[in-house]
């Protein structure tokens, strides 16, 4: 592997490194030149002419720049700066062993013993966004045989797009070894759009290849190539140009039929997860809860204090008092659980601010819904102020773990790892939501008591506590939601404003009292409003009509989706 | 009669409430009009603070002609009527010298009016859409001008050819976006690499550029997804003027979808210092933003000036002010300018009155302030320096480039005629 | 007994949610008639009136008025100004409005929105008031709110709004309910004087005011949603489907 | 009976005495410098406010349909004054071209054909009647046809209002987005910035709030009122009555809309500025919560609640900005769960519990 990167870009070498003025310099110099330089277009200059060099040094060297691993030391006061980079194991005083950047060899002191170096206490040598861009340019021809799949594809696809005719042997010998469907298709790729600057005959092949490979990335090369082809007057060239970017535009379509229908499930899923909770609080005890969007910013915060658990700590101000917490500085994986800690504890959480709710002010309400729409909104006030009190107004910081930020790409179509996520759990909770009410002892007295409140205390079940057990478990699902909603959105005092109307308008459009009625009609505006957003290509004009359906929608059937009949006059 | 007592008193409650404190004889009384509850707190509360800071800071010293400032604080609530209320109430009522404050492009055009019928003067201190020249209002805002088309001068000097426009739908973006589609193609970049999409009117002339979201947008996934189609050939940069808490959705989308800095940056020109607290840092490393100050600016100045306020802000007893995790931002050092470009204009008139300061504003005076010096132009705006910098993890930016003494030039709409 | 028919029912299916409330109902009531429905509890009685009054419209069937005029098009409010009138099993007075009021709503007349704006009671309307107040012995309580009256009052006061309307068939669902013996009594004196100038269909449980005001009149009894049978209450009573299904259970219900 | 019409001949002196106070003296104080423009301006404003409580009073104190939407109309009124005003502007607006200053920075040369007509008060006004009349019409036509009532109407009502204020913040809305209407000049030829406009409209804010509040005190005292709180006691005995529930719905619907809609046409004057976040929910909420503080189920309810929680939020948001939403929320709490009946119950309260007091020792 190694002494074909090696041959590679000796090639390039060869090629690229004419009258370059430091060609002659080892890279190692030049590194420790352009460090040292004061200008940054010299820095810039020296940094350039790396590109095609072969030497193992400058990978690690460049990468240790670019992530602050290197230093500038003296020996003593007078002797000239010296740039190091620091590697190996720490030891107990957090040093590391120094190793110059100008010849790789240990640092000397006086007595010519190697000298340990703290991180620490040096500055790193500074570099900025044209700087990284530079060494970009050069870690990219290194990259094509880097054994990290996605470099590699990056680093494939910039010396693609660089249309330089020159590195086409490159690339094809890379081909040729290449054993990674995805690199394979870029080293296609690139191979191509490089050929659209070659002969006739090569650029009618690099268009049909283009075609076949509906490459994405390739859309503005082929472009600007098939309209230099029609100026130049070789229609039969710019034909097949013009079917390339048409065979493109079709995969373009496809791409988003499918994304669609993945985002829609995952915005269903996401307002099914803010939605259950009122479906049981509103749904089947038919208490109007405006302070349920206060209950997901419940979860969410809950979610933001234990990730600070997890890590260094946090302060609360509570009320003119100061409310130290400590963290238990976990790092690596056991730090990244620390989602899955805060699931149940966000339901919780919420959950006992719903019971505390419940028990002081819902239930002098059960028979007044209007009224305890009126109530809620004002403890949804109350509630937003006591978190800004506490978190102050200001958005909270909260960092996902690995395992939901990331994102598989499959043709093209990509799924993120959090919607994914998202979707599975919106599954589980509707299934665990399913086995409570059917399966669980508490369930059935739910179950009971929401379709007869009188018959159920007539035969001896403690109505209030099911009430309020029942209002804990809507609560806590919306602190569920909370927890995922501080994954994919912001989390501040009034995060649930901007859930609680998609709430709503989910368990009305899907029938109140009905679960799997909510199920349904969550989906379905996820998948109504991601369409028109596909369609129209704008966000507010899909949300607008999605409302103006739901208002139709319930002309055609005003209870909902799914009708649960009463026999009661005035319900 | 009993309902009659009960207006009365509701009445009484009312008029109580706007019996304005002593007025004592060797202080002046300078409004300060931001929302300190709502929506708008998040990013305004900042300015009252420092605003505060800054004249105990200036009393410190003596005052303004002898005179100690005295701060009228009142709560705009994030609501624009109210804005227009309390703005009268600070003219008719306190009878302020000057006033700083507004934030949002709506609350300034809800006391536009206000101030210009009893020709008082307001500081303005938010990046702002231009378009304006108002007599009562001195803008030590960044116009389009001081922001946005340096930032995008940065990113063609950088080989950037694509450009992605995503805002929120308000003037603010509209106006920048359009002044931006006439300075891309000014530029020489095709109408077909510029992304978001276009609305022309029926001669076909385009009314607005780029990809608008309401104010408390959740769902990016697929604005994301047609930016990463958009970018997928490289070379591309996304210029979001997006605001406050619809970042965080699109930034956590953005990373999620493969997207970085790297592979397409983004130029904010609504996140600050200040909005960064609430942001995920991590995802953001090395996206781009563009102010007329950074706190990271390596000067005496600047140093100075962040210390002091960090020490007033240990010290002070103002009620509602938070003590922790503060930083500073270009809003905020805007306003600290605008404070001591008044001193300098009401010493120079050596008369509190409005028109005389005016004068002395328009005349050209200078203040070296922390972000460098500003200097006060005639058309009632402010030349200053501007930066551009890369985010960091630690919430802070890295200052790249920096742009010296740029005039701003509030009216910019159909200036730059493309190639 | 004339032979016209004031209400004719045929064929007549209800199903909720897959429960088949009323299966090929058929039912006719003749003008004049008072007539008295009994059944179990479940047997479809307060969906048969739902039927009738518009509240729930058939799945298939034939719901007339006489004979020519189909009930099943139309929503409460014109098959009540029709003439077909409603007593709840449940008392449902207008709770915050005053006895005198709650009557003055009922009052025949025109309903339109525009007219109830400007139309002032005649002296012939209070007139009628006065009477009715009398009848129901609500007079001297005329200023109480209805919500503040005794329940066999407020059942009072609905068969009181009742006659107000002046309707050609009332239904009346189980008016003695919560009555003394005395008002159970008096309740079936006033329905047998209003027989043949009304004509009346009366649910009922209590057999004892049943046997009362059915006297020799026809008494359906409704099981699963269909007619189990019909005839005299002595008949009916010796039915042995009859006892069956209804009066062994239902009785112990009670 | 009697009794009743003691009560109403002191509400009717009480009436009309502050009704005098509000339309003749404050005003002349005002002329002569005892009471500050500032605050006949700011009682101009509540008294707006009071007939958007109103109008959510008739539509959940009277017929038991809390509307959360009583915004939206108020605002519709507002743009439609608002309309107006802006072509009043002329070409006094910061670019100095004859339409208004967002259309021009929007690109437009000219002005879109539904702007023309409104340079006509008459046809201003005759929309701040018919624009928010037909949406009220419409949408309570298909609202109550369906039968949807109860918290569902409040819902529905709620996503009514919801949807309209993000399309009144799209810019292509061509109604100012965002930014809404603003820089008035002229209202009917006369100067805006005068005190004495500012006055005219103060007064004629409190005759319209007079006249509304005496039409609506004739009307709930005709079978209409009667029916209209059956309707909210019982909807269905009310339809077996023989009465269509969804037309009289319907028209008190309509009804309150337009009350809503004059006040917020009399309200942008005043306050110099209208804009798509006066129509989002929470300002509808924010009107039941006046409501309900006042006493709904009264006329007199609503306006006191207006005027009192709106002097309250001007107090606040200078001595306590901190605590406004506290004070908010927790009044609604306190008053739903222990005062329902809200401020004008409390002589009643406060005479029940006297008698209680004063009875123990006899007992």
């Amino acid at each position: 592997m190694r002494s074909l990167t090696r041959f590679i870009f000796i090639t390039l070498f060869g090629l690229l490194a004419f009258g370059c003025a430091f060609a002659t310099e080892s890279p190692r110099a030049i590194i420790t030149a352009a460090i040292l330089a004061k200008d940054q277009a010299h820095k810039l200059e020296l940094i350039g002419s790396l590109v095609g060099e072969s030497d193992e040094a400058i990978k690690p060297l460049l990468m240790a720049w670019k992530e602050d691993g290197l230093f500038v030391c003296k020996a003593s006061d007078d002797a000239p700066p010296l740039p190091v980079i620091l590697t190996g194991d720490k030891d107990a005083n957090d040093a590391q062993a120094a190793l110059r950047v100008d010849n790789g060899q240990p640092l000397l002191d006086a007595v010519g013993k190697p000298v340990r170096l703290v991180a620490g206490d040096l500055t790193s040598v500074e570099h900025d966004a044209e700087l990284r861009h530079a060494m970009k340019n050069v870690l990219d021809l290194l990259d094509l045989a880097t054994p990290d799949i996605i470099k590699r594809i990056q680093a494939i696809q910039a010396v693609g797009f660089s249309q330089d005719v020159e590195k086409i042997p490159a690339l094809e010998k890379r081909l040729s070894l290449e054993k990674n469907s995805a690199a394979r298709k870029s080293l296609l790729e690139a191979l191509a759009v490089t050929r659209l600057k070659a002969s006739d005959a090569e650029k009618l092949s690099a268009f049909n290849e283009l075609k076949d490979l509906h490459s994405l990335s390739s859309y503005d090369l082929i472009r600007t190539a098939m309209r230099e082809e029609e100026k130049a007057g070789k229609p039969e060239l710019a034909e097949a140009g013009l079917h390339a970017l048409k065979a493109i535009d079709l995969h373009k379509t496809k791409i988003n039929v499918f994304g669609t229908l993945f985002r829609g499930l995952s915005l269903g899923s996401i307002l099914l997860i803010v939605a259950i909770g009122l479906a049981i609080t509103f749904g089947l005890m038919g208490v109007i809860n405006m302070a349920h969007g206060e209950m997901i910013a419940v979860g969410a915060y809950t979610t933001y204090l234990v990730e600070n658990i997890f890590g260094t700590g946090i302060t609360i101000p509570f009320f003119g008092f100061s409310l130290p917490i400590p963290g238990i500085h976990a790092t690596g994986w056991f730090y990244q659980t620390y989602f899955l800690v805060a699931l149940p504890l966000s339901f919780l959480a919420a959950a006992l601010v719903g019971i505390a709710l419940e028990r002081s002010i819902i239930r002098f309400l059960y028979r007044r819904p209007l009224e305890s729409l009126l109530a809620t909104w004002g403890v949804s006030l109350l509630l937003q102020q006591a978190l800004k009190l506490m978190f102050g107004s200001n958005n909270v910081q909260v960092s996902s773990p690995i395992y939901l930020s990331g994102n598989w790409t499959i043709d093209d179509i990509t799924f993120g790892w959090n919607r994914i996520f998202v979707i599975g759990f919106a599954g589980l909770i509707v299934f665990g939501v399913w086995l409570i009410l059917t399966k669980t002892p508490l369930g059935l007295l739910i179950r009971s008591v929401m379709q007869n409140r009188n018959m159920a205390s007539c035969m001896g079940v403690r109505t209030e506590r099911v009430n309020m057990l029942t209002f804990g478990l809507g609560s806590g699902l919306a602190g569920l939601a909370g927890a995922f909603i501080s994954q994919i959105g912001n989390v501040g005092p009034s995060l649930g404003q901007n859930y609680i109307v998609d709430c709503f308008m989910t368990v009305v459009v899907g029938g109140v009292g009905n679960l799997a009625g909510t199920i349904y009609s969550a989906l379905g505006i996820g998948l109504v409003d991601q369409s028109l957003q596909q369609i129209l290509l704008n966000p507010v004009l899909g949300k607008i009509l999605v409302l103006v359906a739901i208002i139709l929608f319930l002309q055609w059937k005003p209870s909902g989706l799914f009708v649960t009949r009463s026999r009661n006059l005035d319900d | 009669m009993l309902k009659v007592n009960q207006l009365m008193t509701a009445g009484a409650l009312a008029l109580g409430a706007l019996v304005s404190s002593v007025h004592a004889e060797d202080t002046v009384k300078v409004g300060v009009l931001h929302s300190l509850s709502g929506t708008m707190a998040i990013s305004e509360t900042s300015l009252r603070d420092v605003l505060l800071f800054t004249f105990d800071e200036i009393n410190a010293k003596g005052g303004v002609l002898g005179k100690k400032i005295e701060p009228v604080v009142v709560d705009g609530a994030s609501n624009w009527p109210l804005f227009a209320e309390k703005a009268k109430q600070l003219l008719e009522q306190d009878k302020v010298s000057v006033t700083f404050g507004c934030w949002t492009s709506v609350s300034r055009k809800s006391v536009l009016p206000v101030y210009e019928k009893n020709n008082g003067l307001l500081f303005y201190p938010v990046q702002y859409e231009g378009q304006e020249e108002s007599q009562n209002v001195f803008y030590t805002a960044e116009a389009v001008n001081q922001q946005a088309t340096p930032a995008i001068d940065y990113l063609l000097k950088q080989g950037y050819t694509k450009f992605y426009l995503i805002g929120t739908d308000y003037v603010y973006p509209q106006t920048t976006n359009l002044v931006l589609l006439e300075y891309l193609l000014s530029k020489g970049v095709a109408l077909e690499n510029i992304g978001g999409g276009f609305k022309k009117d029926d001669s076909g002339k385009i009314i607005s550029a780029g990809k608008y979201t309401p104010f408390g947008h959740t769902d990016y996934q697929q604005i994301v997804a047609e930016i990463k189609q958009f970018a997928a050939g490289g070379k591309t940069a996304v210029v979001s003027t997006l605001n406050g808490d619809t970042n965080v959705p699109f930034f956590k989308e953005y990373a999620a979808a493969g997207l970085t800095a790297e592979t397409a940056p983004v130029v904010s020109f609504s996140i600050s210092e200040d909005e960064f607290r609430g942001l995920p840092a991590k995802q953001l490393v090395g996206q781009l933003g563009c102010w007329t100050y950074f706190q990271s600016i390596k000067s005496p100045a600047n140093k100075e000036f962040v210390k002091n306020f960090k020490a007033w802000l240990k010290t002070t007893n103002v009620p509602g002010i938070v003590k922790e995790g503060r930083v500073t931002c270009s809003p905020m050092v805007l306003s600290y300018d605008g404070v001591y470009l008044w001193k300098a204009a009401v010493e120079k008139a050596g008369s509190f009155d409005v028109d005389k300061v005016r004068a002395a504003l328009k005349s050209g005076l200078s203040f070296d302030g922390p972000g460098g010096k500003v200097t006060s132009q005639p058309n009632m705006h402010m030349t200053k320096n501007v930066f551009i910098g890369e985010t960091t993890a630690k919430g802070q930016f890295k200052i790249l480039e920096e742009f010296k003494d740029v005039y701003g030039e509030p009216w910019l709409l159909g200036k730059f005629k493309s190639k | 007994m004339n032979n016209k028919y004031m209400l004719t029912v045929e064929d007549v299916s209800k199903t909720y949610d897959g429960f088949k409330a009323i299966t090929d109902l058929t039912f006719y009531l003749f003008e004049g008639e008072l007539r008295t429905v009994i059944g179990p509890n479940g047997a479809g009685k307060s969906t048969f009136f739902d039927l009738i009054t518009g509240r729930a419209k058939p799945d298939k069937g034939k719901i007339e008025f006489g004979f020519d005029t189909d009930l099943t098009t139309m929503n409460e409010y014109e098959i009540n100004r029709l003439g077909v009138g409603r007593k709840f099993q449940t008392p449902s007075v207008f709770t915050e409005h005053t006895v005198f009021n709650n009557i003055v709503l009922s009052l025949k007349g025109s309903r339109g929105v525009f007219a109830s704006i400007f139309t002032r009671l005649s002296s012939t309307d209070r007139d009628r008031i006065d009477e009715l107040l009398k009848l129901i012995r609500l007079d001297g309580k005329r200023d109480w709110k209805a919500g503040q009256l005794a329940h066999g009052e407020k059942q009072w006061l609905e068969i009181g709004m009742l006659l107000a309307q002046d309707p050609k068939i009332l239904l009346v669902d189980e008016p003695a309910a919560g009555m003394t013996d005395e008002e159970t009594h008096r309740t079936g004196e006033l329905l047998i004087s209003l027989a043949g100038k009304h004509s009346i269909i009366v649910i009922e449980h209590d057999m004892t005011f049943v046997k009362q005001i059915a006297r020799d009149g026809q008494v359906t009894v409704l099981h699963q949603g269909s007619v189990l049978c019909e005839g005299k209450f002595d008949a009916v009573q010796s039915n042995p489907k009859v006892r069956e299904v209804y009066l062994g259970r239902g009785k112990s219900n009670k | 009976m009697s009794t009743l019409s003691t009560r109403h001949k002191v509400e009717l002196i009480a009436a009309s005495a502050i009704g005098l106070f509000f339309i003749v003296i404050f005003p002349l104080l005002n002329a002569h410098g005892m009471v500050s423009n500032f605050t006949i301006n700011l009682w101009g404003k509540y008294l707006c406010y009071a007939l958007l409580a109103i109008s959510v009073d008739l539509l959940w104190g009277y017929t038991g349909l809390l509307s959360l939407g009583q915004a939206l109309f108020f605002s519709f009124g507002g743009y439609m004054m608002g309309m107006y005003l802006m072509r009043m502007i002329g070409d006094l607006g910061q670019y100095h071209k004859p339409i208004p200053d967002f259309l021009v920075f929007l690109g437009w040369t000219e002005l879109p054909k539904f702007w023309k007509p409104f340079a006509s008060f008459p046809f201003a006004a005759s929309m701040i009647f018919l624009l928010p009349g037909l949406l009220a019409l419409v949408f309570g036509f298909l609202a109550f046809r369906s039968r949807i009532k109860g918290v569902y109407f409040s819902i529905l009502t709620q996503a009514l209002t919801y949807g309209a204020s993000l399309m009144f913040f799209r810019n292509d809305m061509l109604m100012g987005g965002n930014n809404g209407f603003t820089d008035f000049k002229f209202i009917l030829g006369h100067d805006l910035r005068e005190a004495s406009t500012q006055r005219g409209l103060f007064i004629v804010t409190a005759i319209v709030l007079l006249l509304v509040y005496a039409s609506l005190r004739l009307l709930s005292h005709t079978k209409f009122g009667l029916v209209q709180r059956a309707i909210r006691d019982g909807e269905n005995r009310v339809l077996f009555s023989g009465y269509a529930t969804a037309h009289f719905k319907l028209f008190i619907f309509v009804v309150a809309a337009l009350i809503a809609s004059i006040g917020g046409a009399l309200y942008v004057p005043q306050v110099g500025i209208i804009n798509p976040s006066e129509m989002t929910p929470d300002k509808s909420l924010e009107a039941v919560v006046w409501c309900a503080v006042g006493g709904r189920g009264t006329l007199v309810g609503p306006i006191i609640g207006a005027i009192s929680i709106n002097s309250l939020k001007s107090w606040a948001s200078r001595a306590a900005p901190d605590y406004w939403l506290v004070i908010l929320g927790g009044l609604f709490v306190v008053v739903v769960l222990l005062l329902p009946g809200g401020i004008v119950s409390i002589p009643a309260r406060l005479k029940s519990l006297w008698q209680r007091v004063t009875r123990q020792p006899s007992a």
